[in-house]
């Protein structure tokens, strides 16, 4: 066996060397160098994000274990962009006094989470890819206790492990029926030998809803909101947006590489998912006080469009998925570092604590504005453009009703993503949120997102490049 | 670079410039100066279109420029006009520029209030040039946004709520037609966005029959097609002047125009088959607003609804599907753009001085403020279609167009919308009677003072925009029917 | 009921046995989330699930494909990872106990709606 | 003749200047302007009318001119509007008739309207109503003449709502727009019937009497007409819009809150006969295609003659009886063209018909002139404020006799040759009509003398009932000024000799001159009749005496009625105010706020309610999550498993 073919997956490794650095610093640095200890992770993550952009060849490693494909690049390096965004974000809140001890565990945990996303998306068997599902999510219920002292992210921290274990099971439990009754793990290997038996179908749903767990789809969906609104806010963006956005990748992965043949089977149980997921979540969102809670709210419809362009199950499907999760984290990650810099120095979250908020702080009102109308799809906006691509993914394979019932929902999203609006800029209060100075690096990821937001949508040659790739998919 | 592009891009030079602007002082400027060069440019475009035109060019959109944009969708950034277009962009530029007038003095928050006004002028203005779908849709929802905090933040009367129902149900419409739009572009093979070559693409029958009235609706709602009319009298009411006069003054052709360029061209089995479903919709519009404006007491309500009736004409006229009437449609959106922004002008002028809307409240206007008053009843007489304005000709060239046809539906139909001129005349003249006529109602009003000099330009420049369409209809007339004919082709064939 | 017994004390235990087996534990562990009101006792529940797909890993690697080992490897590496969620699971009931002085499940329910 | 091209334009420039200028010249810059504007085009039309009438007879035939032409807009290869002059007798008449009393009327203004506020205003509108006066009657084409139609209407509007401050004339003026605009949406219709069978808006085609261009119009028929009857019904609808035939006369006699010389010049003289001119115009389609459309309104006219004049006989306001006067010979005219033949000794009642137009122009105008220099003098349009005028006022008092005489009929004043003619076309259409209108004519006679004797004989004048109208500052009634006597002078005179003009030697149905013949029989029988009315009125309202109001408590109910006018406007208010405004815009109003904006707001308050519903699934409890997380799982196994 070739043990240089492991020194392929570049990415893996390179993220894996970036959380020793980091570990090492931490433990060996002395109190002097340590305050340069946030500076060193951005900057190693940037490097390591800038080292791993460049797509390569397919290559297989381990006989197949591992499978790289040039779209995994993308969607990998969208996610490093998240999290550094998150890391950006998070830099007020590690530095508070409570806080600055346990930097180090959250780089780590987040990283480490992160590696096992990357599994997860490049995994060529279930092995892999279980092992990269639960690294994704076991240190990820750890970041959302992290706050110790707090009972809500405790409660938020027991309630996510619990479920988050009890999906997997379901999961693990579905492909042990998978292996059962194929006698491979190997995605390779697997189409040939699903031929849609009564019980490789009870398998896939049983494997899938693990999946639908993460993405949080209704009904499976029910955690999100306690957990968002019970973790730290940076956490719970890089739980909305990075965990989200690589589970995504990876059901329509799964779905057309492994279980095409069952594509008559899980189009309809999509459909349903979706006009679910978007429409209860969008009721519950309507009533949201808490702005977490919210875009828990909000993510999980969110995570129901995105099914739109899984459903369609073709190229365009995945070219549009993938540019939408890029679009999704710039414009969630915009409304959650706005949440988070309001409540690291005011604690306030509810909606009416937004009141009269431009007057007072009109730099953030129009960040939180700007990722309000991408999330909603307003052009010119970069949301308006993943909708239209998400929509017309589904619609080219005629699910037409389908479209449809999204489209009305936007109407009800765009009812209470105007709400947060009607809020900062319409409505007056007697004690509007002081003015706010945010840090220097919250400030760069505001001015990452917003440029993102409204820029991605008119650079045309970024979803090109992601069409080019998913055609070798 | 196309030079229509300019209209996009002087827009967005405003909005920076507004961007890095400190003073009301400064604002205003940039704000003048680019309306200006937006009605420069209108002019030059409706001159060098003419020539060319006259020296023999049949193209059937004119300056066309054509740029990849989005490969995988076939999605161009593709403009074109022909005439109907750039009756629109001239309408279109007339009303920015007195919108600006207008909102000259706004308060509070000018710098942002301008932001979103350009932003809204970018969307109607895109959205009259574009040739294709993807970027027409586009333009379309960027004109829809910017509106709710218009009219939220500076709005009058119950502007939340106005606002949101105004914003939801557009949205709504956008909703239906983007299935629409979707439809269209992968029934017919997913080759193509452009107009222009889809029209020469078919779209199954059995497959418009869906997307052709989900297509019509979307755009209709924009149009203020009964039933899904419910948004303009509030929204219209709650916004502030500049606002009210750009969304019924332009905002609401955008339906007409998408109806026209997109539903029925590219659809025109299923308009043929499903026309008298919608015009009795229209048909209904008409008179319904009409006869809903006669029991208005709010000034905006009674201009609302009478927008409802005018814009249910256009898509009227539309459905009639013969050169005259269309001809006639277009005509009336540029004649009601003007005088409805002449009438929302005059009354935001007035609102601005007596501080009601209530024509209960108000009388005897003309003896204080002649010059509003002379106004508003040219606007009045306007609306109700007195020859020598443009009123008139636009609802002549619709009755006559809609009067071609033989069986008793369409000429009972013509005739109910003919009818509507009668009613009109009632609710104009009872406003005209009890505000700007009879005796003084309110002490306080006696000592209002007449229009100054910003706000006396776009009265005029409205009121004169209306004589010279209402007195020289020719040019126009012709401009229009002549591009009107390959778009109606498509019915024939 | 004679051949049962025969098979049971001397013959080949039948692959339908060990199914129904880790199905009883599957659903005894799915009953047992459901109802128990202890922390612990949900964890254990979890615990059940996850030996249930192991079971049923070993037993379709040895019956059906005796000539791999995937089925094996991999309910190794699920009893490791089980380890580790147990282990992150009981740190976080730790903390709950610490705050809430109480491992009862019903009173995690600050936040709803 | 291009150059009548400038009767058009001049009255526009003047009023676009004037319009514009308002108040910042000074008001008697302002009238001499206008003045001056009226009498070059006044006597620019006399020239057109003395070249016309020499040059442009071939063959014995008027020919009809088309001084100018433009394409206006074109509706599609065949129907297009186009502005144009056409100059035939009948419309080379009424630019003779519209000049000759607009100048009058703007002579008279300015001594009338003198110190009004709005002066210019007022001068402004009188040269907008003579620019669309006579483009309505030079118009090439019926759409040209609806497009003249509407703004004489307009004019007409801003005239009559001149003092807009009174809630009276503002009412009034928006009752005559809007009475006429209801009728103008039937001419408009005629006009698209007419226009889709014909092809064509062209009055030379329409009125060259070829069958073939109505081939279409008269095959096809709905409801036992042919669609060229119903058209020619649905035009003449709206000429009796205008026309103020019953029913649609209401907005007339409230016309009158205008100025009086408006009243003179549009309600009296010439906007109102507009109908009239339509019927003439269209004169050879009706009478070749659809002669029962013409005994149609022969029938209307004969009707709103009649009733009309009693109105009259009972008004007690002057210029309200002038009104329904002028309705009833309005009515005189209609029957003319009603019974009138074509050609020759048959086309007689349209001849007399254009006649009495043009007699009733100017002595009907001279009336109203005088009226309103009573008005002017009295402060006041009520009867009751009169009396024993002529000593104070002997020019208004001498030009108001001739006027009456002339309209009841006497000779050698001009009303009676053209009434005389009416009167025997009428005959000769049939006895009972001739009778009727007979009858008419006394009343007229009565009604008239009846006016004069209140106005100038009767009581003597007390200054202290006078009622505060128009200024404030009443002593003795004294004659009025230069300008406005003038008027009155001239008009009397045009009113002693107009009727000695061979008029059938220009204005015949058919173009060929036609000599007159007074019926003996005929006219003696009306002078009698006529005398009778005069004399009867004499006997009553000569002196002050109780014979009137006795006479009223006998007839009370009948009495009370024709005051009310019949209840005609009752009967309006009732359908616009109870039933239209009531029961049509009310309920829409209501139905567009709580129906169609209800559901739309119940969608949102549904979905709203579904929000709040449905907050229970979110209970916080793990075991409910993992519950429903499993029965999800389920379900979702289930539905693929059996249902796909």
């Amino acid at each position: 066996m070739d043990y240089s073919s492991f020194l392929q997956m570049h990415e893996e490794f390179s993220l894996l060397g970036v959380m020793i650095i980091l570990l090492l610093y931490d433990i060996f640095a002395s109190e002097k160098y340590l305050k340069y200890f946030q500076p060193i992770a951005i900057v190693l993550f940037l490097v390591h994000i800038v080292l791993n952009c460049v797509p390569r060849e397919t290559f297989q490693v381990s006989g197949g274990m591992y499978e790289y494909l040039p779209i995994h690049s993308y969607i990998k390096t969208f996610l490093n962009i998240g999290t550094l965004i998150v890391f950006l974000q998070a830099h007020k809140f590690l530095n508070e006094d409570a806080n600055r001890i346990k930097r180090g565990e959250f780089y780590f945990l987040t990283l480490s989470t992160l590696l096992g996303m990357y599994f997860m998306i490049s995994a060529g068997n279930f092995l892999v890819f279980y092992l990269g599902l639960e690294t994704a999510s076991v240190p990820m219920a750890a970041l959302v206790a992290f706050d110790k002292y707090n009972n809500k992210a405790a409660e938020a921290g027991a309630k996510y492990i619990l479920l988050a274990v009890f999906a997997s099971s379901i999961s693990l439990f579905g492909i042990s029926l998978i292996y059962g009754s194929t006698g491979t793990l190997y995605f390779n290997d697997l189409p040939a030998l699903i031929t849609g038996t009564p019980l490789q179908i009870l398998a896939f749903v049983f494997f899938a809803v693990g999946l639908f767990f993460k993405i949080s789809l209704v009904p499976f969906h029910l955690w999100a909101a306690d957990v968002y609104e019970g973790a730290q806010t940076n956490i719970t963006s890089y739980l909305s947006v990075i965990s989200k956005g690589s589970a995504v990748f990876v059901l329509f992965t799964l779905l057309v590489k492994v279980f095409a043949s069952l594509i008559t089977e899980w189009q309809p149980i999509l459909w349903i998912l979706a006009v679910l997921s978007i429409t209860i979540a969008n009721l519950f969102a309507i009533r949201q006080k808490n702005l977490k809670r919210f875009l828990a709210f909000s993510s999980i419809s969110q995570a129901g469009y995105i099914l739109l362009a899984i459903i369609s199950g073709s190229a365009i499907g995945m070219s549009s998925l993938v540019y939408y999760v890029l679009v999704y984290i710039f414009s969630n990650l915009a409304a959650f570092g706005v949440i988070s810099v309001i409540e690291e120095r005011t604690g306030k979250i509810n909606i009416q604590d937004y009141d009269g908020l431009y007057q007072t702080n009109p730099n953030l009102s129009f960040v939180m504005m700007l990722s309000l109308f991408s999330l909603a799809g307003i052009p010119p906006f970069a949301g308006f453009f993943s909708k239209f691509f998400v929509f017309s993914a589904a619609a080219s394979q005629g699910f037409y009703v389908l479209v449809f019932i999204a489209l009305l929902n936007t109407i009800i999203s765009l009812y209470y993503y105007l709400l947060i609006i009607k809020a900062m800029f319409l409505n007056k209060s007697d004690h509007p949120i002081e003015p706010i100075k945010s840090d220097f690096f919250a400030r760069v990821s505001f001015a990452v997102c917003t440029l993102a937001i409204i820029a991605i949508g008119f650079i045309s040659p970024i979803y090109d490049q992601i069409h080019l790739i998913s055609f070798g998919m | 670079m196309n030079f229509l592009s300019l209209y996009i891009l002087i827009l967005v030079l405003m909005m920076m410039g507004l961007f890095l602007s400190k003073s009301r002082k400064q604002i205003q400027i940039i704000m003048i100066t680019g309306a200006s060069f937006l009605l420069l440019l209108s002019g030059a475009l409706t001159y060098l279109y003419l020539t060319e035109r006259a020296a023999g060019n049949t193209a059937e959109m004119l300056f066309r420029a054509d740029s990849v944009w989005y490969t995988p969708f076939n999605i161009h950034y593709s403009v074109g006009v022909d005439g109907i277009s750039v009756a629109m962009l001239m309408l279109s530029s007339i009303i920015v520029f007195t919108g600006v007038l207008v909102s000259w003095k706004i308060d509070p928050m000018p710098k942002e209030f301008f932001l979103w006004f350009c932003l809204l002028a970018i969307g109607v203005f895109g959205f009259f040039i574009s040739i294709d779908l993807f970027t027409m849709f586009m333009y379309y929802e960027v004109a829809l946004i910017p509106m709710y905090l218009l009219i939220g933040v500076w709005g009058t009367g119950k502007k939340e709520y106005s606002a949101m129902k105004l914003t939801l149900m557009l949205m709504g419409g956008s909703a239906l037609l983007l299935v629409g739009i979707l439809g269209i572009y992968f029934t017919t093979g997913g080759s193509t966005m452009n107009i222009l070559e889809l029209s020469k693409l078919k779209v199954p029958l059995e497959m418009q029959r869906y997307f052709f009235p989900l297509t019509f609706m979307g755009f209709g709602v924009l149009g203020a097609l009964f039933p899904f009319h419910t948004w303009s009298p509030d929204g219209h009411s709650s916004a502030p002047t500049a606002v009210s006069m750009l969304h019924a003054g332009v905002l609401m052709k955008l339906g007409g125009y998408g109806c026209f360029r997109v539903a029925m061209f590219l659809m025109p089995e299923a308009a043929h088959e499903m026309a008298w479903i919608f015009l009795i919709l229209t048909g209904i519009s008409v008179v319904y607003g009409a006869f809903g404006a006669i029991h208005q007491t709010d000034l905006k309500y009674i201009n609302a609804y009478s927008s409802v009736s005018h814009c249910g004409l256009v898509l009227f006229a539309l459905l009639m599907m013969n050169q005259t009437a269309t001809t006639g449609a277009i005509l009336q959106m540029v004649s009601h753009g003007l005088i409805t922004a002449l009438f929302f002008a005059l009354i935001g002028m007035i609102y601005g001085r007596t501080h009601t809307r209530d024509i209960r409240l108000m009388g005897g206007l003309m003896k204080v403020i002649p010059f509003l008053g002379v106004s508003y009843v040219i606007a009045g007489m306007a609306s109700l279609g007195l020859p020598g304005l443009s009123g008139f000709v636009a609802e002549m060239t619709v009755f006559v167009g809609s009067f071609q046809y033989a069986d008793t539906f369409h000429r009972i139909l013509t005739i109910g919308a003919c009818a509507s001129i009668v009613i009109t005349t009632v609710y104009i003249l009872r406003v005209v009677g009890k505000v700007i006529f009879g005796p003084m109602q309110d002490k306080h009003h006696e000592t209002l003072t007449d229009a100054v000099m910003y706000e006396r330009i776009p009265v005029i420049v409205l009121t004169a925009a209306i004589f010279g369409i209402g007195m020289f209809p020719g040019w126009i007339s012709s401009m229009i029917g002549d591009s009107v004919l390959p778009l109606i082709s498509q019915f024939i064939r | 009921m004679g051949d049962i017994l025969t098979n049971f004390f001397t013959g080949t235990v039948p692959i339908e046995a060990y199914l129904g087996l880790s199905l009883i534990m599957f659903f005894c562990g799915v009953y047992g989330f459901l109802t128990r009101k202890n922390m612990l006792m949900i964890l254990i529940s979890v615990e059940l699930m996850l030996n249930a797909a192991d079971i049923n890993f070993a037993v379709f690697n040895r019956y059906l494909y005796p000539g791999q080992l995937e089925g094996f490897y991999f309910s190794l590496f699920t009893i490791a990872i089980a380890a580790c969620e147990t282990a992150v699971a009981i740190a976080i009931i730790i903390n709950i106990y610490r705050n809430l002085k109480s491992v009862e499940v019903d009173n995690l329910n600050q936040m709803k709606e | 003749m291009q150059y009548t091209l400038l009767i058009l334009a001049l009255p526009l420039l003047s009023f676009a200047v004037l319009g514009l200028v308002d108040a910042k010249w000074k008001p008697k810059v302002a009238g001499t302007i206008g003045t001056t504007i009226l009498g070059i085009i006044t006597i620019l039309s006399y020239f057109a009318a003395w070249q016309y009438f020499t040059q442009y007879k071939v063959d014995g035939v008027y020919q009809k001119v088309i001084a100018f032409d433009y394409e206006w807009l074109r509706f599609n290869d065949l129907l297009h509007i186009n502005l144009g002059i056409l100059l035939d007798p009948i419309s080379v008449m009424m630019m003779i008739v519209i000049t000759t009393v607009s100048f009058m009327v703007n002579l008279y203004s300015l001594g009338y309207m003198k110190g009004e506020k709005g002066f210019q205003r007022y001068y402004a509108f009188l040269s907008l109503f003579a620019f669309s006066m006579l483009g309505l009657v030079m118009a090439t084409n019926i759409f040209q003449m609806y497009i003249f139609w509407e703004l004489v209407g307009v004019s007409s509007y801003l005239l009559i709502g001149f003092y807009y401050t009174r809630p009276a004339a503002v009412a009034a003026a928006k009752k005559a727009f809007i009475v006429t605009r209801f009728a103008d949406l039937f001419f408009l219709i005629g006009i698209l019937l007419l226009s889709y069978f014909t092809k064509t808006f062209d009055f030379g085609i329409l009125t060259s009497s070829n069958a073939n261009v109505f081939a279409e119009a008269t095959s096809k028929t709905f409801m036992g007409f042919s669609m060229l009857s119903w058209a020619m019904a649905l035009i003449f609808i709206g000429g009796a819009g205008k026309s103020a035939m019953f029913p649609l006369h209401i907005w007339l006699p409230d016309a009158m809150e205008g100025p009086t010389p408006v009243s003179a010049l549009i309600h009296a003289a010439t906007m109102v006969v507009a109908g009239v001119f339509l019927v003439a115009r269209l004169f050879p389609v009706y009478v070749v295609f659809t002669p029962e459309v013409l005994h149609g309104i022969a029938y209307v006219g004969a009707f709103t003659a009649l009733f009309s004049a009693i109105i009259a006989c009972v008004q007690t306001d002057i210029k309200r009886v002038l009104a329904f006067s002028t309705i009833s010979q309005i009515g005189f005219m209609m029957v003319g063209l009603g019974v009138s033949g074509y050609g020759g000794h048959e086309g007689v009642g349209y001849m007399s018909s254009m006649f009495h137009l043009f007699t009733h122009a100017f002595f009907k105008s001279l009336l109203f002139l005088g009226a309103g220099s009573v008005i002017h003098a009295v402060h006041s349009n009520e009867m009751k404020d009169m009396g024993g005028l002529r000593k104070y006022m002997p020019i208004t008092n001498w030009t108001f006799l001739i006027a009456c005489l002339a309209i009841a009929g006497i000779p050698p004043f001009s009303g009676f040759f053209s009434k005389d003619e009416i009167l025997s076309a009428s005959y000769s259409f049939s006895p009972a009509m001739g009778g009727i209108m007979t009858f008419i004519a006394g009343l007229t006679a009565f009604y008239m003398f009846r006016l004069y004797y209140n106005i100038f004989w009767g009581k003597e004048f007390k200054p202290a009932t006078q009622s505060e109208n128009y200024h404030g500052h009443g002593n003795t009634p004294h004659e009025s000024p230069f300008s406005m006597s003038s008027a009155l002078v001239f008009l009397g005179a045009v009113t002693c000799v107009a009727g000695l003009i061979p008029f059938g030697h220009f204005i015949t149905s058919d173009g060929v001159p036609y000599d007159i013949h007074i019926n003996l029989t005929v006219a003696s029988v009306s002078i009698i009749v006529a005398l009778v009315g005069i004399i009867i009125a004499t006997y009553l309202y000569r002196k002050e005496n109780e014979i009137p109001e006795k006479l009223a408590k006998t007839f009370d109910g009948f009495y009370k009625a024709a005051s009310h006018r019949f209840y005609i406007d009752e009967v309006y208010l009732f359908s616009t105010k109870k039933i239209i405004f009531n029961n049509i815009a009310r309920p829409i109003a209501w139905f567009d706020r709580h129906v169609i904006d209800g559901t739309m707001n119940g969608i949102a308050s549904s979905t709203q309610w579904v929000a709040v519903k449905i907050k229970g699934f979110q209970s916080g409890q793990i075991q409910q999550y993992a519950y429903v997380f499993l029965l999800g799982t389920l379900l979702v196994a289930a539905l693929v498993i059996f249902l796909i």
